[in-house]
C-alpha cells in the first residue's frame, strides 16, 4: 500500500470514478492508467484522502464508487424558498374559500360560474391555506374546504372574524357597484361571464353557514 | 475559392476578403476590398441567380464608397452626410467589429466544455430538495379578489338599473310622434327630452335620439343637414314619405 | 480565508456539493450552516482545498458545483454527453449576445450585418445558454436577450466579468451594436461603449415570466 505512484494517476481516476454514472471494476479503473502502474495503491491513497472527508470513496465487491460520508445521510437536503405568483383565479378561489366556510368544490364552481381548473384546490392546499373541513351532509357526501391557521398567520389575521365583511368592503373602497352604465363598460373590458345570480339562488342549496361555528355572516 | 454556401452574410464576405489581404484590419485597403467584393458577386451571380439581397445591397454601396473615395471631394457637403473617408472608416469598424465577435465565438466553443472536457458528478446522489413556495399574496389581493367577484356576480344590480338609460326605441317612438310637428329645419337637440340632472341618462337619450334621427332618415320619413362640419348642430325637418 | 470554522461544516458542504449534479446556490448552502457561520470561508477552504485535485470546485456567480478539472479534459474517457456542433451562425451570435448583453436581435443582426435565420436563437435558446432579459425602453419594446446560468456553467466561466478579453474590446469600443454610422461617430464624443455589463442590472426590468393571469400554470 505504500508503493509509489504517481500523483497525476490519482488525479485521473478520481476524476473518472467522480464522473462515471456507475461503480467502477478495478479493471476498468486500471484502463486509464499506464499498463505498468498499479490501479490498486492508487485507490488505496484515494480511500485514505478522502477518510474523514464529508465524501468517502468506497468499495462494493469489487467496484468503487465515490459515496457521501454515511453519517451525513440525513442532511442531504437543499431548502429552497421560492416566490412564486398565484393566479387570480386562485386567490379569487381562495377568498370565496375564506368567506364561504365551509364549502363544497361544486359550490365554489356554482358562485364562481366556472369549472375550477385542476391544480388550484391543490395549490392552495399545498400552500397550506385551506384544509378539508369534514364532509357534507347531503347525497354523495361531499367534502368541504375551509381555511386553516397557516391562512390566518400569512394575511395576519387574528381570527376570521377579522375579514372584513361586505359593508366594511365597500366602505375601503374596495367592493365598488356602480351605475349600471358603468357596470356595462366594465364587465365589457373585463371580458367576463356573468353570473345569472337568479339561478343560482334558487338551484344552490343555501350554505349552512349559521350552522357552523366559525360562519360568517356574509349573507347579510 | 470563395463558395458562397460557406458564408454568413456579406460583411462576411469581406471580412475573409480582407484576410486575404494579408495586413492589418486597420491598414485595410477599401478601394481594393470593394474591387474583390464587386468582382467576387459579379462571379457569384452568374451561378446563384437568386443572390441574397443584401449581397447587392452591399455591391452597390461598395461601388458608390468606390466612386466617391476615386472622385475629389465636392465642395463641403452638408453636414450630416459622412465624407468618403468616414464611410470607409464606418465599413472598417464594422469589419472589426465582426471579426471581433467571431474570434470571441471561437474562443468560447474552444474552452473546456462541460459534458466534452468537463465533467459532472455522474451518478448524482439525492439530494432533496425541499422548495418551500413562499407566495406574494397580500390581503389586499385577497380582498380585491373578494370584491371583484362580489360585485361580478351582482349582476341583479344591471336588471335594476339598465332601464334608467334611454333607449333607441324610446327615441324612436318619441321622433316618429312628433314627425308631424317638424315641417321646416329645426335642431335636433330641441326634441331631446329632458332628464335634469341625470347626466348619463340625458347622454343616452343624446345618442339615441341621434340613431333614431338616422333610421328615420334611412327610412326617408325624415331629412337631416348639417352645415357646420363636426359638433355643429343637426337640423332635422320631415321627410317627403312621412306618414 | 482564514476565518476560523468548523471542520464538520466543511464535510457537510462538501457532501451536498458533491452529491448534487447541478451547481447550488450560496444562499441555499448556507442555510446547511448555523446561522452564525460563513459559508463563503467554508467554500473557499474547500475550493482550497480541492485546487490541485482530479476535481475542483468551481463557482457559477452565486453557485457552487465539483467538475472534474479541465486540464484531464484529453485524459478521462468518459462517455461524452452527446454536444450538438454548432454552427458558425449560432457560435457568432453566442459570442455577441455574450459579450454584449442585454441585447436585441435587431443589433445582433446590425452586427452581422446579415438577417438572424430561424433556429439559431431557439437553438441556443433550447440548449439553455440564454434567456430573455426583459425589454429595451425603446419604440416597439423589443425583447432582449443575455446568457444564463448554464451558459456559464457549460463554458466554465466564473461569472460574466469573466468573459475573456472582455476589457480590451470595451476599451477598444467594439461593445457597441449600435448602427455602424452611429457607433463609430459617437465613438469620439461617449468615449466609452454605452452597453457596461454592471450596470445592466439595474437598468432594465427583467423579464417577467410569470406575468399573466395564470402564472401558477404549472400547477393547472
Amino acid at each position: 500500500m505504500t508503493d509509489s505512484f504517481d500523483p497525476e494517476h490519482l488525479r485521473i481516476i478520481e476524476a473518472v470514478l467522480f464522473a462515471s454514472a456507475q461503480p467502477l471494476d478495478e479493471r476498468d479503473l486500471a484502463d486509464k492508467l499506464p499498463a505498468d502502474s498499479d490501479v490498486g495503491v492508487v485507490l488505496a491513497e484515494l480511500q485514505r484522502q478522502y477518510g474523514g472527508r464529508g465524501v468517502n470513496l468506497v468499495r462494493r465487491e469489487h467496484k468503487w464508487a465515490f459515496r457521501t460520508a454515511p453519517d451525513l445521510a440525513g442532511r442531504l437536503t437543499i431548502e429552497q424558498t421560492q416566490t412564486r405568483r398565484l393566479s387570480r383565479a386562485a386567490i379569487e378561489v381562495l377568498a370565496i374559500i375564506a368567506y364561504n366556510q365551509p364549502i363544497t368544490r361544486a359550490e365554489i364552481e356554482e358562485v364562481r360560474g366556472v369549472a375550477l381548473s385542476k391544480g388550484t384546490l391543490d395549490l392552495l392546499f399545498e400552500a397550506g391555506w385551506i384544509r378539508p373541513r369534514g364532509r357534507r351532509r347531503s347525497p354523495g357526501k361531499p367534502l368541504q374546504w375551509g381555511t386553516s391557521d397557516g391562512f390566518l398567520d400569512h394575511f395576519g389575521l387574528e381570527s376570521l372574524e377579522d375579514l372584513p365583511n361586505l359593508k366594511e368592503l365597500k366602505a375601503a373602497g374596495l367592493l365598488d357597484t356602480r351605475p349600471a352604465a358603468d357596470a356595462y363598460g366594465n364587465r365589457a373590458v373585463d371580458g367576463l361571464s356573468p353570473v345569472d345570480i337568479d339561478d343560482v339562488a334558487e338551484d344552490e342549496p343555501e350554505l349552512d353557514l349559521l350552522d357552523d361555528d366559525d360562519g360568517l355572516s356574509l349573507a347579510e | 475559392m470563395l463558395d458562397l454556401e460557406g458564408f454568413e452574410g456579406p460583411l462576411d464576405v469581406l471580412l475573409t476578403l480582407a484576410r486575404d489581404q494579408k495586413v492589418d484590419l486597420a491598414k485595410i485597403s477599401i478601394l481594393k476590398l470593394a474591387d474583390q467584393y464587386l468582382e467576387f458577386v459579379n462571379r457569384i451571380r452568374q451561378r446563384h441567380l437568386d443572390l441574397a439581397a443584401e449581397y447587392l445591397v452591399m455591391a452597390a454601396w461598395l461601388a458608390y464608397l468606390k466612386s466617391r473615395l476615386l472622385l475629389p471631394e465636392p465642395e463641403p457637403e452638408q453636414e450630416d452626410l459622412p465624407s468618403a473617408a468616414e464611410m470607409a472608416d464606418i465599413l472598417a469598424f464594422r469589419l472589426r467589429r465582426l471579426e471581433a465577435m467571431q474570434r470571441l465565438g471561437t474562443g468560447l466553443v474552444n474552452r473546456a466544455r462541460l459534458g466534452r472536457d468537463v465533467f459532472v458528478r455522474g451518478e448524482p446522489e439525492e439530494v432533496a430538495v425541499v422548495t418551500h413556495s413562499l407566495f406574494d399574496v397580500q390581503l389586499f389581493d385577497l380582498l380585491k379578489a373578494y370584491s371583484d367577484h362580489v360585485v361580478r356576480t351582482s349582476v341583479r344590480t344591471l336588471h335594476i338599473e339598465a332601464p334608467d338609460l334611454y333607449s333607441v326605441e324610446d327615441a324612436l317612438r318619441r321622433l316618429e310622434r312628433m314627425l308631424g310637428t317638424m315641417p321646416d329645419w329645426s335642431v335636433l337637440s330641441a326634441y331631446l327630452p329632458s332628464f335634469q340632472g341625470d347626466a348619463l341618462k340625458m347622454k343616452s337619450a343624446m345618442a339615441s335620439t341621434f340613431i333614431a334621427a338616422l333610421e328615420l332618415a334611412k327610412q326617408g320619413r325624415l331629412q337631416l343637414r348639417q352645415d357646420g362640419g363636426p359638433y355643429s348642430p343637426i337640423y332635422v325637418k320631415t321627410g317627403d314619405v312621412a306618414a
